[in-house]
């Protein structure tokens, strides 16, 4: 139950870090100096204490917005399993996961179309879009994960494949963790579909949406995000390669645990900051094509589990 | 019954030669000729059955079809002012053709039953193949020839074809059916005289193929 | 008894031709349609509860006792119906006085010609009967001083009477046929007497085949099986609307009737019942698909109601010549069900025709609101022509299904329901293209309030009988299904 | 007896209805009759569905040819009724507050009558136990709702729209007893419980199952609206009076799931695999079908019938996978929990017909209630309402929310149940399944993804940002009776979503009784639901909604704690300079643009851009967008058909040309050609 919960404040803790982190790691690879790594805590803090502005327009779905969005974040940090495979799995598994962040994706563009502003509309129709090409890759990912595993609870997951072995990598989990690693590249806004630090109109998505938040609002939005970024990011590390991962209370195993995290974390960090400097963003209409590539990288994953599995 | 046999062939010639007259008149006086053999094979046929009550059948054969129904279509004829051209729609060599056909067919379909054994015990079976052909022809004079007047004959020379058939097969039919019929037949010829009138005044003419204002 | 009933309307013909006084001949020819229930009624009581009467040339049996019920019935309606509308044409001018009586006249002329179908133990006599069906609705056919009608009178009489000697000879070639084994008499057309299994073994299978198909060919004319139902559609649009719905739902009937007596007599005899069956359903499904299309290009409604006729004819035809007893049952039911379904819908053209002027469907429009009760009516009638619950055509359609897919004829149970949609689709589009929209500018509200008092009731029954079948009328059914299947009662 | 009185209840409603017509009273009695035998159909079914045994009433038999007339509620049927009468008693005290509008416009005797005939012979689809009185019972409610939908029939498209459906209802009907009594030809009688002694005939060949099986499912695909039948769907619905179309969405549509489970699982038994597999790819594309035409419309009720295609969609989907799982099973009994998984599936769906019931109704109300209040149907012309109509804004966010399938509502619940079921269909070593299935969860995600966009655009076009017309800025908020219903609805939605494991529990019983295997016991673990295989996976909604209100506090107060309490100015919406007209806003049609452009184009959607030139190449004059949905399968599927029907009635209409001597000939040909044949 302690771990459980540390776990989940080490998570909510790291998040802003991340971001930093590929903040700064993108500065370094463009040839800037780039921010403190510890900016983004800077920033909410600084945010937290500012007065919001909003829209006279708007209505109570733009106020409960954040405040929703947070919770939800929350609730889905509490069933990955950082260091240690125990989680409050209780609650719900994978399946559920996904629709916790779907509540945010609902409540963010429903909010984003409450001030009646040209930008947030246009942020919303795209982040639907977005969201919307990228669910199936995402489902089909973890169905080979559960078919691999065989669950969907997310401690379980870790814990079958990390007490399995390194046999269980195989085509299709790579193949699934390749499309995953698309689907969170579109989930999280990041390059090549959305570009993070933009605030040019035609190309925000991400950005047009919380463009009327101000203050606390902006503060929680901006916080959701980036913990829904490292969210996503745990469970790339601890869904699909959940080796290392601690099984068990044992302080030495927990430990690991907590090293083989930060390494899998560094790695996943290096490489989106990797791709936003290499790549650059890619107009709206051809993000299909990228999409589809995930998508046919994830049926290639369940099809391959099947021939090979049976086989 | 040679007797019978040649009446019968009379009868269905009489009928051909009423496809090929080409004056409505001329139609007319065949179609007299036509009931009266008709009535002259009832007779014969009573003769030779000794059935008693075909004899009133004969009588009245030639004085309603032989006489009263004639002159009632003359009057018609003469009061409209009928065109004295029938007007055939199928030319008149065709037409020939095609009762040649109409009789092959006839005896084809019939052939089945006279040759039987068994079947029919009448002394006239050899005249079913005839009388249906005259009935084959009637029909295709209805539908060969324009004018109201023609296709009253063509139905009648059909009803004379099914009498005969009557006579061939089972010596005609119980007497209060043939009553009845010869009553039915009378009255359908009035009126349908009586239409033609009406046709005439409505449209001038009793060319029956102008009556094409009912389609879809 | 039965010469009573056959006497009232014969009468009644004769005593209405002196009359001058609108009211007093329009009084004379309700009494005596009501009488003439009233003797269809006790006779087929009598029918129902002691059996078979049989007076020599007279017969009943529940069969003609069904056909009697509906022609008294029908005729009821109509004669009530034609009270108010012949006498708006006489009010309006379109006829006079003597037309008026005239149309009375012949109007029960007309009645008692079909009354003597149904009660004739003699086939000749049937035939004679049905002939006479012709000669006396020729007149009512042409009782306009239009062309068209002229027209249709015309053919309505030639195409009959053709059809009818050619039904003649079959009643000929069947005489034939029996008179060898039955002798001279007339008994030997009679029909109860051939109905003897012995006789019906006897009797010579070539010429009863022969005679099957003029018989059908013949009286088929006169029912309206495609393709020798030209003349229904002119002779239905053009005859004043309670005779359209009297040749509709009745006079067919009297024909189909003449047919089923031959059936019956062919299906017990040697040849088997597979071949009348078979005739029976080619031309029953021929007339189905003939009328499906020309209801789809329907103009005019009368005319629509008439292939709607022809298609109902081959219902039945269907039903009977499926031979399943379910199917037949089936048959049997439709009769009735049609028969009160097309009385209902030409009672509601007539009083469209009346109002509207137009016998054209595209110029009549907004039924509803001119004319709310009718509007019900007829989409009510609508509906139930096409076989929709909760109305009787529904279950008596699903019967002759069920029948045909009992004996697995697939391929005519998929034809049947193939065609059926289609007239739905195409009766409804129809229908929906008069009734609702806005209407013209013309007077507005119902023609008389008492002709929709008068369609409420039809619209009823059928809905009614579509529910709850009365255990007489089940009982009939039954007794009449197992004359088909075979059983002499 | 409790059946004799709700049948007679709804009876009196119509006929009071008719009595009372243009009184007063006319417009509450006949409802009140509604609600009452609603409520009584709950009491009734319950104790059926709680296993205290069948209630059965015998009705005059019609004749003895055509068996015993009887009404049958077993727990299918109790389940679908107690569904069926939530929905009905909400619609019914809706409709005393709604139908005001209609009041001096259209006959409201009429409404009443037709509203009890409909919703009793809904009742009695669900429990005809006879294939005759089933087919009546049947036209019965497709002509009574197609009067219904033809209510305000002064307008065209009503009319039009009605007729369509009546005509595919009616073939659809066509292809229903053609099964039945295909079905009737192997046990003799009518009775649906003779039919269910069809699974049992080994000697029955696969052909004439899998015939029986086809016919059912075009006759009840098209009342289901299954792509392509679907046709008529989204005509109807939106044509008929909202509180109709929230009966036909929720309830009607049902009454095919209701028979295919019944027919397919009960009287036939599910042989082959491939039925499973058929209804499992149509449901797919139904659902994605249904999802992008609903994404391309902007009028409301529009958007909401093509939305109940999607869902219906995904009930079927669930029917398909428990069909294959249960024809497996049926034939190889080694594979570990086959029979518990068809099981789930089935649960799935009988789980979503509920919630889709729920929210369908609850969604199509609020339309109502929006569409009265602002006079138009196009969403375009909204927007704003939710300020003006706060407590109809928000019963309808939380029908939003469970169609999107947000947790732990009861569409969340349905689906996470479906999705369990499809990802343990990995025991089956099928190639086909093995293909279908993963594409199943694919078009299942994504539908369910785009279904979230589109709810997303309508409750943000409709009750967000500025109003974009008069009407809409002057909406008043909906009577009394009308929130009071939607209330009921809303608070089911959540609460059927939060206690989904008492709700799993109920409807076990109910496929238990339909496939044999319970699964309640592997499932249902105090406040958990999981797999029946014994820990694949589970989800405990109750905890979910513990989690987010211990949260939601928590997340506020530490906000605040932090940097001060919140302070809020109002100000503006950022207009980069210019100030904003409603005119400024994203459309709706412009919100569902990226969408429509990758997807629309499969579905016949066309949208064009013109510009009118100006003096400068780069800014024109004038642009104008335009889009349009090509039916694509009205103009390809539907209008060959009619046109080939029309086209060969021409030539055929060439016989009757007029001429006597042509009539004559008909008959003279047809003679000589029998009198040849037959000789």
């Amino acid at each position: 139950m302690i771990i459980e919960l540390i776990q989940t404040f080490l998570l909510l803790a790291l998040a802003p870090l991340v971001t930093g982190i590929i903040r700064s790691l993108k500065a370094r690879m463009q040839g800037r100096k780039g921010p403190s790594v510890l900016q983004p805590y800077r920033d909410l803090l600084k945010l937290l204490y500012k007065s919001s502005i909003r829209s006279r327009d708007s209505s109570w779905v733009l106020s409960i917005a954040p405040y929703v969005c947070m919770a939800a974040v929350i609730a889905a940090a509490l069933l990955v399993p950082v260091i240690y495979t125990g989680t409050f799995g209780l609650i719900g598994d994978l399946l559920l996961l996904i629709y916790l962040l779907a509540i945010v994706r609902f409540f963010t563009t429903l909010a984003a179309l409450d001030a009646g502003s040209t930008f947030g509309g246009m942020g919303s129709s795209r982040e639907l879009f977005i969201s919307s090409i990228v669910e199936p890759t995402m489902l089909l990912s973890i169905f080979t994960v559960g078919l691999i595993s065989s669950t969907t609870d997310l401690g379980g997951i870790s814990m079958n494949m990390a007490s399995t072995g390194l046999d269980l990598i195989e085509p299709s989990l790579l193949l699934a963790a390749a499309a995953f690693f698309i689907a969170i590249l579109a989930e999280n806004s990041r390059v090549p579909v959305d570009n993070p630090a933009t605030h040019l109109e035609l190309t925000m998505v991400h950005e047009a949406m919380v463009l009327e938040y101000s203050g606390k609002d902006l503060a929680l939005m901006e916080y959701a995000s980036m913990t829904k970024l490292l969210v996503f990011f745990t469970l790339m590390a601890n869904i699909f390669f959940p080796w290392g991962i601690a099984t068990s209370m044992d302080p030495i195993a927990l430990a690991i645990g907590l090293l083989a995290y930060l390494v899998k974390i560094s790695i996943l960090t290096l490489a989106i900051a990797v791709v936003e400097s290499s790549m650059a963003k890619m107009r709206l209409f051809r993000l299909p094509n990228l999409f589809t590539m995930a998508f046919i990288l994830s049926l290639l994953a369940v099809i391959a589990y099947y021939i090979l599995g049976v086989a | 019954m040679n007797l019978i046999d040649g009446l019968a062939a009379t009868f269905l010639l009489i009928a051909i030669l009423a496809v090929a007259s080409g004056r409505v008149l001329s139609l007319v006086r065949l179609y007299s000729l036509h009931s009266i053999v008709l009535g002259i094979t009832a007779a014969a046929v009573a003769a030779l059955t000794n059935a008693g009550h075909i004899y009133i059948v004969a009588a009245l054969t030639i004085a309603l079809k032989g006489a009263l129904i004639p002159w009632g279509l003359r009057y018609v004829i003469e009061k409209i002012g009928v065109h004295r051209e029938v007007e055939p729609l199928v030319p008149l060599p065709v037409s020939l053709l095609i009762c040649g056909v109409l009789t092959a067919l006839s005896f084809y379909i019939v052939q089945p039953i006279v040759t039987g054994h068994d079947i029919l015990e009448t002394i006239t079976k050899n005249s079913l193949p005839m009388s249906l052909a005259v009935i084959f022809i009637g029909f295709f004079m209805m539908i060969a020839r324009k004018k109201a007047i023609t296709q009253i004959i063509g139905l009648l020379i059909m009803e004379n074809g099914l009498f005969m058939a009557a006579y061939a097969v089972a010596y005609g039919m119980p007497l209060i059916v043939e009553l009845g019929v010869f009553f039915d037949i009378l009255m359908a010829a009035i009126i349908l005289g009586l239409l033609a009138f009406r046709i005439n005044r409505t449209f001038d003419t009793v060319d029956t193929t102008i009556l094409r204002r009912l389609h879809d | 008894m039965i010469e009573l009933l056959l006497l009232i309307p014969l009468v009644t013909t004769f005593l209405l031709y002196p009359m001058r006084h609108k009211r007093a001949v329009e009084a004379i020819s309700v009494l005596a349609s009501l009488i003439t229930f009233a003797a269809t009624i006790y006779l087929a009581y009598q029918v129902y509860y002691h059996g078979t009467i049989d007076e020599g040339l007279l017969y009943m049996d529940a069969l003609s006792t069904y056909i009697l019920f509906l022609i008294a019935l029908v005729g009821l309606v109509a004669n009530l119906y034609s009270v108010s509308y012949i006498g708006l044409e006489l009010k309006d001018g379109t006829i006079g006085k003597s037309k008026l009586r005239n149309f009375h006249l012949f109007f029960h002329l007309f009645i008692f010609t079909m009354i003597l179908v149904g009660v004739s133990d003699n086939l000749g006599i049937i035939w004679i009967a049905i002939e006479g069906t012709t000669l006396a609705s020729a007149y009512l056919v042409g009782f306009y001083d239009r062309d068209t009608s002229v027209e249709a009178a015309w053919k309505y009489l030639i195409i009959c009477s053709v059809g009818i000697t050619l039904a003649l000879l079959g009643t000929v070639l069947l005489y034939a046929s029996s008179v060898n084994i039955l002798g001279g008499a007339s008994d030997a057309l009679s029909w109860s007497t051939l109905m003897d299994p012995t006789v019906l073994a006897n009797l010579d299978v070539g010429l009863l085949r022969i005679a099957f198909i003029l018989v059908l060919i013949g009286y088929g004319t006169k029912v309206g099986l495609a393709p020798m139902h030209t003349w229904l559609p002119d002779a239905h649009s053009q005859a004043p609307t309670p005779v359209s719905a009297l040749l509709s739902a009745v006079l067919l009937n009297c024909a189909m009737y003449g047919i089923l007596r031959f059936h019956l007599i062919i299906s017990g005899s040697a040849i088997g019942p597979e071949f009348s069956s078979n005739l029976l359903l080619l031309f029953g499904l021929l007339s189905l698909a003939t009328a499906a299309a020309f209801i789809v290009l329907s103009k005019d409604y009368k005319r629509m109601l008439a292939y709607s006729s022809i298609e109902h004819m081959g219902i039945i035809a269907v039903g009977f010549g499926v031979g399943a007893p379910l199917a037949i049952m089936g048959a049997l039911f439709h009769m009735l069900n049609h028969a009160l379904t097309k009385t209902l819908l030409f009672f509601g053209a007539g009083n469209i025709l009346q109002r509207y002027k137009t016998r054209e469907i595209t110029e009549v429009r907004g039924l509803v609101s001119a004319m709310p009760a009718t509007a019900i009516l007829v989409i009510g009638g609508a509906l139930a022509i096409v076989g929709c619950p909760p109305f009787a055509t529904f279950i008596s359609e699903i019967m002759i299904l069920a029948g045909t897919i009992m004996e697995g004829d697939l391929l005519v149970a998929a034809l049947y329901l193939g065609l059926l949609a289609v007239v739905f689709a195409a009766l409804l589009y129809q229908v929906g293209r008069m009734v609702f929209g806005d209407a013209p500018d013309m007077e507005q509200g119902e023609i008389s309030k008492w002709r929709p008092v008068l369609m409420v009731p039809l619209l009823a029954a059928i809905g009614i009988l579509g529910l709850w079948m009365p255990n007489v009328l089940e009982t009939a059914l039954e007794q009449m299904t197992s004359l088909f299947m075979g059983g002499m009662t | 007896m409790l059946f004799v009185s709700i049948i007679l209840t709804s009876l009196a409603g119509a006929l009071l209805a008719v009595l009372l017509n243009k009184r007063r009273a006319g417009m509450l009695i006949p409802y009140i009759a509604a609600a009452l035998s609603s409520a009584m159909l709950i009491v009734m079914s319950a104790p059926v569905l709680l296993g205290h045994g069948d209630v059965i009433l015998s009705l005059p038999t019609y004749i003895q040819r055509l068996g015993e007339f009887s009404l049958r509620v077993d727990s299918l049927s109790a389940f679908f009724l107690i569904v069926m009468a939530i929905v009905t008693m909400c619609v019914s005290i809706y409709s005393v507050g709604y139908l005001r509008e209609y009041e001096n416009k259209y006959n409201l005797g009429r409404m009443g009558f037709l509203f009890n005939i409909f919703i009793l012979s809904l009742c009695m689809v669900f429990t005809a136990g006879n294939a005759i009185l089933f087919l009546i019972m049947w036209e019965i409610m497709s002509v009574s709702s197609y009067f219904l939908v033809i209510y305000e029939w002064r307008r065209a498209d009503s009319v039009s729209s009605g007729l369509m459906y009546l005509v595919m209802t009616h073939v659809g009907t066509a292809f229903i007893a053609a099964a039945f009594l295909l079905m009737w030809t192997q046990t003799g009688s009518f009775d649906f419980t003779s039919f269910a002694g069809i699974r049992e005939m080994s000697e029955l060949s696969g052909t004439m199952r899998s015939g029986i099986f086809i016919l059912l499912l075009l006759g009840f695909g098209t009342k289901a609206g299954l792509v392509p039948l679907h046709i008529w769907l989204p005509r109807a619905h939106p044509a008929a009076p909202s509180n109709i179309s929230a009966l036909m969405s929720a309830v009607m549509v049902k009454t095919a799931a209701y028979m295919i489970i019944r027919c397919c699982f009960g009287f036939l038994g599910v042989t082959e695999v491939w039925w499973g597999l058929l209804v499992l790819l149509i449901a797919c594309i139904s659902a994605l079908v249904g999802v992008v035409y609903a994404l391309a419309e902007t009028d409301i009720k529009r958007i909401l019938a093509y939305s109940t295609v999607e869902n219906m969609g995904i009930i079927f989907i669930g029917i398909g996978a428990a069909m294959v799982f249960q024809a497996f099973s049926n034939g190889d009994s080694t594979i570990p929990y086959l029979a518990d998984i068809a099981a789930l599936a089935l649960v799935a769906s009988l789980f979503h017909v509920m919630s889709h019931a729920l929210f369908k109704s609850l969604l199509f109300m609020g339309a109502g209630a929006v569409i009265s209040s602002s006079h138009t149907r196009n969403i375009e012309k909204m927007g704003g309402i939710g300020r003006r109509m706060r407590y109809t804004g928000a019963f309808f966010f939380v029908g939003a929310l469970s169609i999107s399938a947000i947790p732990p509502l009861n569409g969340f619940i349905g689906e996470w149940m479906l999705f369990q079921s499809l990802f343990l269909s990995q025991t089956i070593g099928d190639p086909m399944v093995n293909i279908l299935i993963p594409a199943a969860v694919a078009a299942l995600a994504l539908a369910g993804a785009i279904a979230a966009a589109c709810f997303v655009r309508l409750y943000g076009a409709v009750f967000l940002a500025r109003p974009r017309s008069d009407h809409a800025e002057n909406a008043e908020e909906a009577s009394n009776s009308m929130l009071g219903s939607m209330m009921i609805l809303a608070s089911l939605c959540v609460l059927t979503g939060v206690l989904a494991t008492f709700i799993v529990r109920i409807v076990d019983k109910v496929s238990a009784s339909v496939l044999g295997t319970s699964i309640a016991s592997k499932v249902v673990g105090g406040i958990t639901l999981s797999t029946p295989d014994g820990g694949f996976s589970h989800i405990s909604p109750l905890a979910v909604v513990i989690v987010f209100l211990l949260l939601l506090p928590l997340v506020y107060l530490l906000s605040n704690r932090l940097g001060g309490p919140q302070r809020i100015m109002r100000e503006d919406t950022w207009d980069c300079g210019t100030p904003l007209g409603p005119r400024n806003q994203y459309t709706a049609t412009g919100h569902s643009q990226p969408l429509i452009h990758s997807f629309g184009r499969y579905v016949g959607v066309k949208s064009e851009v013109s510009e009118t030139k100006s003096s400068s190449p780069l800014i024109p004059a004038r642009m104008k967008f335009h889009q349009e949905v090509e039916p694509v399968f009205e103009r390809y599927l539907y209008r060959p058909i009619h046109r080939a029907a029309v086209e060969l009635s021409n030539r055929i209409g060439w016989i009757q040309m007029g001429s006597i001597q042509a009539y004559l000939a008909y008959i003279f040909v047809t003679l000589l050609v029998l009198l040849v044949v037959f000789r």
